[in-house]
């Protein structure tokens, strides 16, 4: 990882001295050495630089804003952000002739949410070796398996290939990250009778605070202006008024997404309240998989998201209803 | 939801989406065949079952309908020839949606029916009320933290 | 109709899968039929006897027993209504009551000779008895 | 803020038997944004409408609901009364409470508040409704009709004779199409050259006709009243302007290894060839795929024997664009194949042949120059058998086949029968018939003529194989009214064989977003009320294109639809229909996801100036754009779109919700 | 290539010569067929009414069979390909016979239609191909004049079958061509032979293959091939006038092969 970082650093001055690019995108330290952030350097604020195992912030998102700007931007992007880069391409919110991509390696990032949930508590600072984290606190020190500890989209990591990009920034070294399967817990709820399923969102999406933070960060949700937001839409809801609000809100989201959704497990990674939202998108990511042939957003800049395609003979709306299992 | 007081019965709300070319129309002859179902269903006319966005669905399970069905034309009787695909798309995603979130998946149905389906029309709606008003008043995706 | 032909059309319908209704008369199957002449009811009849429940006269025919399960009809019936299908359904019907086989066990051996293959013996007895 | 009059309307007994109108009025009263309501035996009526226009005055309303029949019924009178009284017509709105109320319930109470719960649900929409206008564009006074057989050439013929310019675009080297393939037309036998070929002159001569032989559409962009179409017109390697048709170069062409498809395939042409002797134009065509000079640059025959110049081996394709107020589809049909009707023998033996293949055998221009024989031994054929319905009226399991009755063929085939028997009194001719089918003026009397008065022999019953005895074809199949099988050995067996769309058709619809069914013909607008036009405005359906038919009907209704397109080219404008989607280009952020769904591509993305509140001066965005005269209004993209940028007038977001939240209320 | 093998009954008894034959040209032509254990004979019909379940189960456990080792189904016999072709097609696509088909068999995993059948003539084709087949001949059958007869149960119905065009068929011809030997197309070459009701009406199958040797007869054929022993057998014992000698059609492949 430390490899990485020099090579990051190093490749990022070298494109701003020749002047490819004016300035770049990565991730800065924030008020904690887990906290990082996306940030846009320029020559001489590079030394706040960071490239970590905290560093699972997707920054295409951060290219639609530097797209309007002159000149052309570095953006480091790992593998499973090239998707969302791509898909961005595809709705033409980002402009790729503005944009220099370097992709650069990912063995997955960690979770510090996970770190506490493991009871260690008072964390000061965390290092890898290996497939091990060593975790300073201020109780002294405590280990654990990287794997534990790693963001849910890591464990079910896209692998390890660039969609797009300009260059690419990679140690060689044979590693694999994720193998878990994404639909699992999809499927677990599925599963379920309807009963559970409702107390199961009713009770999850009831801690939403309507903070804003799944949709602000969301590669998909790139509206000038959302439904939620314009009054004049009819739909316009800004806090948990009485009752439904927040789920309309989710769905919809979910919906608006659908098909263009990458996984990229942005919105869950950020919710303050821990809610699992990419379970949302999952599923329907799952059932496009299902009905209408596998399918990843971002993947190419030609094929039709399913949404905005169809065949005659796609299954008809009665599958659902005639599913099987209980009801 | 309304309570029939007289009866005391369960009188669910069920909101129809029309077609104007097809169903609306089949729904006309139901009505000029004097076909009768169950006076619940209130129908609303939209261009094409394309027109439908999940988000009227919704809107109508927060203002308290118990069921939702949309009517179209026959796949490749569309008037615009590919609105109805697309709407089965999008249905078929937002109805696995709902049942994922516990909204009972026979709630939402959609049925294409021709201008010249008056009987299919009325046995639709009839089948429909009959199933929503067996499955009774629908969960409200109500918030935890507001009174019930 | 007769009740009882009814019923028994009506199972004829279920066993063989076939729908008679889809029948358009035009006679194909009985043009094609290798074995028209030894039949007393033909292809085509079969079909409408069926669709109108005349049941118990095909299960009283001999014509039951002459279709040589070429499938000639099955493949060039415009309307893929199988006609096949019918006959086997209504000969199951009969075979399929006691004592009712048209080819006994015991009827076997005056029928061989040396060459006759096993197959043919196996076939007789599946298509003729239960 | 709006104020709004609720007419509640009897309909005689209809509503008022059922429904309480008066307590629906009285109800209404109580609604937000109305001012005004009142019942009526008949709202349609004149005395209705001028109480509706009366009201409009005396209480200045900004809208109207009626509460009455279907809007598919009166919407339209409404909006006229509307108009007259100063309002615009998109400013009322209908409330259904006869077909979807009165006349589906019999408890007056339910039927009362349900009548109640519709006239408030459009009250609700009312509300949110705005004028609307209907825009205009104009419209180009050019026809264009593609196919030129005699669906395509009537239909330019009467499009030209009211003045107006056309183009027939071909895709073979000569028009006439099938019929001119057609040796006699029933019921009346005259020959079709005779009634076909003076048209095609016409055609040709016709000042405001032009002809596109040889030719293809590539593109076609555009809406009604204004497309542009490109096209494709092939290199024939032959100048035109020089060509006599003196035909010397067709004779001499040592290549004769082309089927000519003129007789079915029936005997071979040069690489250089004209189809017919009445072509037109009467212009020699060169066949790459077999011309020994374009395949080896060596020969050159018929550049040496053309006295006028004119072969031209480095011509190229060429493309034409133009623009059209309206479109035609002529494109015809062809016979199906029979690879999966064997039984019949038609790939085992030559004198199995087509109905389309008899015609020519029959036809004096034929390959056997009129005399009637048989292909496998040029022997005069003794005993023929017709074979009707040979791939037609098949189920959609059976292994090939179509599904519906290809309607020509029992004409064609008592007409085959008859012009065999007058011509050659010593043969027997059998037809094998499942149905007679002659609904036709006359036509019935001359099945009858074949039986009674030239004795075919018709057999009711269907052939189920045709096999092979020394020089006989062994014809078995079944008599159903005489309850037998029979053998017929027969000279020659000609088979009534089903039509299908031409394959051109399946790609030109998509070319211009016009419909076809499930069997490739093109859809109407409406199968009964509007059966030359596609669904597609501007596009207009001639001849077989839409569905089996023969000469009379395909002229009747290539008239139909010259007609129908006439009409069109009169107007120099076109009013559009102003129910059509509209992007909100302050809240469109360019995604493009709307244009991916709009069937008729009339979504543009264009680079525009952007002035709003909150926007800085000067923003330039790409946003969508729609075409109001392309929109059809279907509202596809405003379901795609997430910003709730695209929104469809007359049917808005709001309007619909406002409707869920009055029926859920 | 390895295939599983199914022979049937009748290759072990009256119709040796076809299975022998046809392993011996196997092996000289690369193919290995590998034959099922604990086969159990197909039934020599196929039992066409929905509710005739038991009398499908011996076909359903040869495919499964060739299922579990990952192999085609190869066959010879035309009787019993057809019974296993079409019996495997109901478990693909009739789900009421599927289900109760496993039901009774009760199998580790239930078997849905995963096998291919294949039929010897098909392999030839398809994974040996006649051009490969012509160069191996050894021993080209010049000047022969040969009927290929088809018979039924290979072609129809050919929605399922889909071994060829059921009315005009050219595998065997083109098997002929390859093996050196003139094919003779005659147009009885589909019909039926009666071998069904051989044994119930003989004087119906002396009807059937009357009509089949005049034609081969009349279009030159000299002698005819089949796959099938129940043609076979009545072709030979049910001609009356005419009467050209009927061989397997692997006899013939075996003697080009030089095998024989």
């Amino acid at each position: 990882m430390q490899r990485v970082a020099e090579m990051m650093l190093e490749r990022a001055k070298a494109l701003l001295a020749d002047g490819t690019v004016n300035r770049v995108v990565g991730w800065e330290m924030g008020e904690f050495f887990y906290d990082l952030t996306p940030a846009v350097f320029t020559a001489d604020g590079l030394d706040k630089f960071v490239y970590n195992g905290f560093s699972g912030a997707n920054l295409s998102k951060y290219m639609i804003k530097e797209c309007a700007k002159d000149g052309k931007a570095l953006v480091f992007l790992k593998p499973c952000d090239t998707y969302s880069f791509n898909q961005l391409i595809n709705e033409h919110r980002v402009d790729r002739e503005k944009v220099y991509i370097i992709g650069v390696e990912c063995r997955g990032m960690i979770d510090i949410r996970k770190i506490r949930d493991m009871g260690i508590k008072g964390v000061t600072a965390i290092r890898e070796e290996g497939e091990e984290l060593i975790i300073d606190t201020i109780y002294g020190e405590k280990k654990c398996a990287r794997k534990d500890a790693l963001l849910e989209k890591c464990l079910c990591c896209k692998g390890q290939e660039f969609v797009v990009y300009d260059e690419l920034l990679t140690t060689g070294e044979a590693f694999t990250v994720g193998g878990n399967n994404r639909f699992a817990k999809v499927a677990e709820l599925e599963a379920m009778t309807p009963g559970e399923r409702f107390a199961f969102w009713r009770n999850e999406l009831s801690k939403c605070i309507r903070c804003n933070a799944c949709r602000n960060v969301c590669p998909a949700c790139s509206c000038l202006q959302c439904v939620f937001d314009n009054p004049k839409s009819g739909i316009a809801s800004k806090a948990n008024a009485d009752d439904f609000e927040e789920n309309m809100f989710h769905i919809i989201r979910a919906f608006h997404v659908a098909g263009r959704c990458t996984d990229c497990g942005e919105c869950s990674r950020v919710c303050p309240q821990g809610i699992p939202l990419h379970l949302l998108n999952r599923k329907f990511i799952k059932d496009v998989n299902e009905f209408y042939g596998e399918f990843q957003a971002g993947a190419d800049n030609t094929t039709k998201y399913p949404l905005t395609n169809f065949t005659k003979e796609d299954v008809e709306p009665s599958i659902v209803t005639n599913r099987g299992g209980e009801n | 939801m309304q309570v029939n007081e007289k009866k005391g019965e369960f009188k669910p709300t069920i909101v129809a989406f029309c077609c104007n070319w097809c169903s609306y129309a089949g729904a006309d002859l139901a009505g000029t065949s004097r076909l009768s179902y169950p006076a619940n269903v209130k129908i609303i006319r939209v261009p094409c079952s394309c027109r439908v966005n999940p988000m009227f669905i919704l809107r109508a399970f927060q203002r308290g309908a118990d069921g939702v069905i949309l009517c179209g034309c026959h796949p490749g009787d569309c008037h615009y020839s590919t609105g109805n695909y697309y709407a089965r798309r999008r249905m078929t995603m937002l109805f696995s949606m709902l049942d994922y979130l516990g909204i009972d998946r026979k709630r939402t149905r959609v049925e294409w029916v021709s201008a010249a389906e008056g009987t299919k029309f009325a046995a639709v709606m009839n089948d429909f009320a009959q199933t929503i008003t067996e499955l009774g008043e629908n969960v409200k995706l109500g918030d935890l933290r507001c009174k019930e | 109709m007769h009740d009882t032909n009814k019923d028994m059309a009506e199972q004829v319908i279920r066993m063989s899968g076939v729908n008679p209704r889809k029948c358009m008369k035009c006679g194909k199957c009985s043009g094609t039929c290798p074995a028209y002449d030894e039949m007393e009811y033909h292809p085509h009849q079969f079909v409408a006897m069926v669709e109108k429940g005349r049941i118990e006269e095909l299960m009283a025919s001999k014509s039951l027993y002459k279709c040589l399960s070429c499938f000639a009809c099955v493949e060039r019936c415009p309307r893929n209504v199988e006609p096949a299908k019918l006959v086997e359904a209504v000969r199951l019907l009969v075979i399929r009551q006691q004592g009712k086989n048209y080819l006994k066990a015991e009827d076997l051996p005056a029928l061989l000779d040396e060459k006759i293959p096993q197959q043919a013996l196996v076939s007789a007895m599946r298509k003729y008895s239960k | 803020m709006q104020r709004i009059g609720v007419f509640v309307c009897w309909c005689g007994s209809n509503i008022a038997a059922t429904v309480d109108v008066a307590a629906v009025a009285e109800a209404m009263k109580n609604e937000p944004g109305v001012v005004y309501t009142t019942d009526y035996q008949y709202m349609c009526s004149e005395g209705g409408q001028s109480r509706i226009k009366q009201a409009i005055k005396d209480y200045n309303l900004t809208g109207i609901v009626v509460c009455s029949c279907s809007p598919r019924m009166h919407e339209a009178t409404f909006r006229k009364t509307a108009v007259a009284a100063g309002l615009n017509p998109y400013m009322v709105e209908i409330a259904n409470i006869r077909e979807h109320c009165s006349w589906i319930h019999k408890d007056k109470e339910e039927a009362t508040e349900k009548a109640v719960i519709l006239a408030r649900t459009a009250v609700a929409k009312l509300m949110l409704n705005a004028p609307l206008t209907s825009g205009t564009s104009p419209v180009i006074k050019r026809a264009l009709v593609i196919g030129g057989g005699i669906a395509g050439i009537q239909t330019a013929l009467d499009i030209a004779d009211a003045g107006y310019e056309v183009d027939i675009v071909e895709k073979r080297p000569t028009i006439g199409g099938r019929m001119a393939q057609l040796d006699k037309t029933f019921p009346t036998l005259d020959c079709a050259a005779c009634i076909l070929t003076p048209k095609m002159v016409d055609a040709a001569s016709n000042e405001k006709i032009t002809l596109y032989t040889y030719s293809e559409v590539e593109s076609v962009k555009g809406f009604v009243g204004n497309f542009s179409a490109k096209i494709r017109k092939k290199a024939r390697f032959v100048d035109a302007t020089k060509c006599t048709g003196c035909a010397v170069c067709t004779e001499k062409c040592p290549s004769r290894k082309a089927k000519n498809e003129f007789n079915m395939g029936l005997n071979n042409r040069g690489a250089i060839y004209i189809p017919f002797a009445q072509a037109i134009p009467n212009v020699a065509t060169i066949d790459p795929e077999y011309c020994i000079h374009a395949k080896t640059g060596k020969c050159g025959i018929c550049q040496k024997n053309c006295s006028a110049g004119a072969i031209d081996f480095d011509q190229k394709d060429e493309i034409i664009e133009r623009e059209y107020g309206a479109i035609v589809m002529a494109t015809g049909f062809q016979p199906i194949k029979l690879d999966n009707f064997e039984e019949f023998g038609y790939a085992q033996y030559p004198d199995v042949v087509t109905s389309l293949e008899f015609e020519r055998l029959m036809n004096a221009a034929g390959p056997t120059k009129g005399t009637l024989l048989r292909p496998s031994d040029l022997s005069h054929p003794k005993t023929l058998v017709f074979v009707q319905c040979v791939g037609s009226r098949c189920s959609a399991d059976a292994k090939d086949g179509k599904p519906y009755c290809s309607k020509i063929c029992c004409m064609y085939t008592a007409k085959h029968a008859m012009l065999v028997r007058e011509k050659y009194p010593d043969t027997d001719v059998h037809v094998f018939y499942i149905d007679v089918r002659t609904p036709g003026k006359n036509f019935d009397e001359f099945q009858r003529r074949a039986v009674e008065q030239y004795g075919v022999d018709y057999i009711k019953g269907m052939v189920g194989k045709v096999t092979k005895k020394g020089d006989k074809l062994m014809v078995q199949g079944s008599d159903l009214l005489n309850n037998e099988q029979i053998t017929i050995a027969a000279d020659m067996v000609i088979l009534a064989t089903a039509i299908e769309p031409d394959p051109s058709a399946k790609q030109i619809a998509s070319l211009l977003t016009a419909s076809i069914d499930t069997n490739n013909w093109m859809t109407e607008a409406h199968a009964k009320l509007r059966p030359v036009e596609s669904p597609t405005a501007g596009v207009f359906l001639s001849g077989v294109c839409q569905g089996p038919k023969d000469v009379p009907e395909t002229v009747a209704q290539a008239s139909a639809a010259a007609s129908k397109v006439i009409g069109l080219l009169s107007k120099d404008h076109m009013v559009t229909n102003p129910c059509v989607a509209q992007s909100n280009e302050l809240l469109c952020n360019g995604c493009t996801t709307c244009e991916k769904v709009c069937p008729y591509g009339a979504i543009e993305y264009k680079d525009k100036p952007i002035v709003g509140p909150g926007v800085p001066r000067g923003t330039i965005r790409r946003v969508a754009e729609v075409n109001p005269a392309i929109c059809q209004g279907c509202g596809a993209c405003t379901v795609a779109c997430p910003s709730g940028a695209m929104d469809l007038k007359g049917f808005t977001n709001r309007q619909i919700m406002a409707e869920v939240d009055a029926i859920c209320k | 290539m390895n295939f599983s093998y199914y022979p049937g009954c009748t290759l072990k008894t009256k119709a040796k010569e076809l299975d022998m034959y046809a392993r011996k040209s196997a092996e000289a032509l690369g193919v290995t067929m590998e034959e099922l254990e604990n086969w159990q004979c197909c039934g020599a019909v196929y039992p066409m009414a929905e509710d005739e379940i038991a009398t499908k189960l011996s076909a359903v456990r040869a495919l499964a069979a060739a299922k579990e080792k990952k192999q085609d189904l190869l066959t010879l016999c035309s009787a019993c390909h057809h019974v296993l072709k079409r019996v495997n097609d109901d478990m693909k696509n009739n789900e009421y016979i599927r289900t109760r088909a496993n039901n009774y068999l009760k199998l580790d995993e239930a078997y849905e239609g995963e096998t291919n059948v294949v039929h010897y003539l098909e392999m030839l084709r398809d994974t040996v191909g006649f051009d490969n087949l012509k160069k191996a001949v050894v021993n080209p059958l010049k000047g022969r004049k040969i009927g290929a007869f088809y018979g039924c149960l290979l072609l129809r119905p050919s929605g399922v079958m889909a071994f060829d065009n059921a009315e005009n068929p050219t595998i065997i011809e083109d098997f002929i061509k390859a093996i050196g030997a003139t094919p003779v197309v005659f147009p009885c070459r589909n019909e039926c032979c009666g071998g069904y009701i051989a044994m119930d009406d003989k004087a119906a199958a002396q009807k059937q293959v009357e009509r089949i040797m005049d034609s081969a007869v009349e279009h030159g054929a000299e002698e005819l091939i089949t796959a099938c022993p129940l043609c076979m057998y009545n072709l030979d014992a049910n001609a009356t006038c005419h009467k050209l000698p009927v061989r397997y059609f692997t006899e013939l492949l075996a003697e080009a092969l030089g095998v024989k």
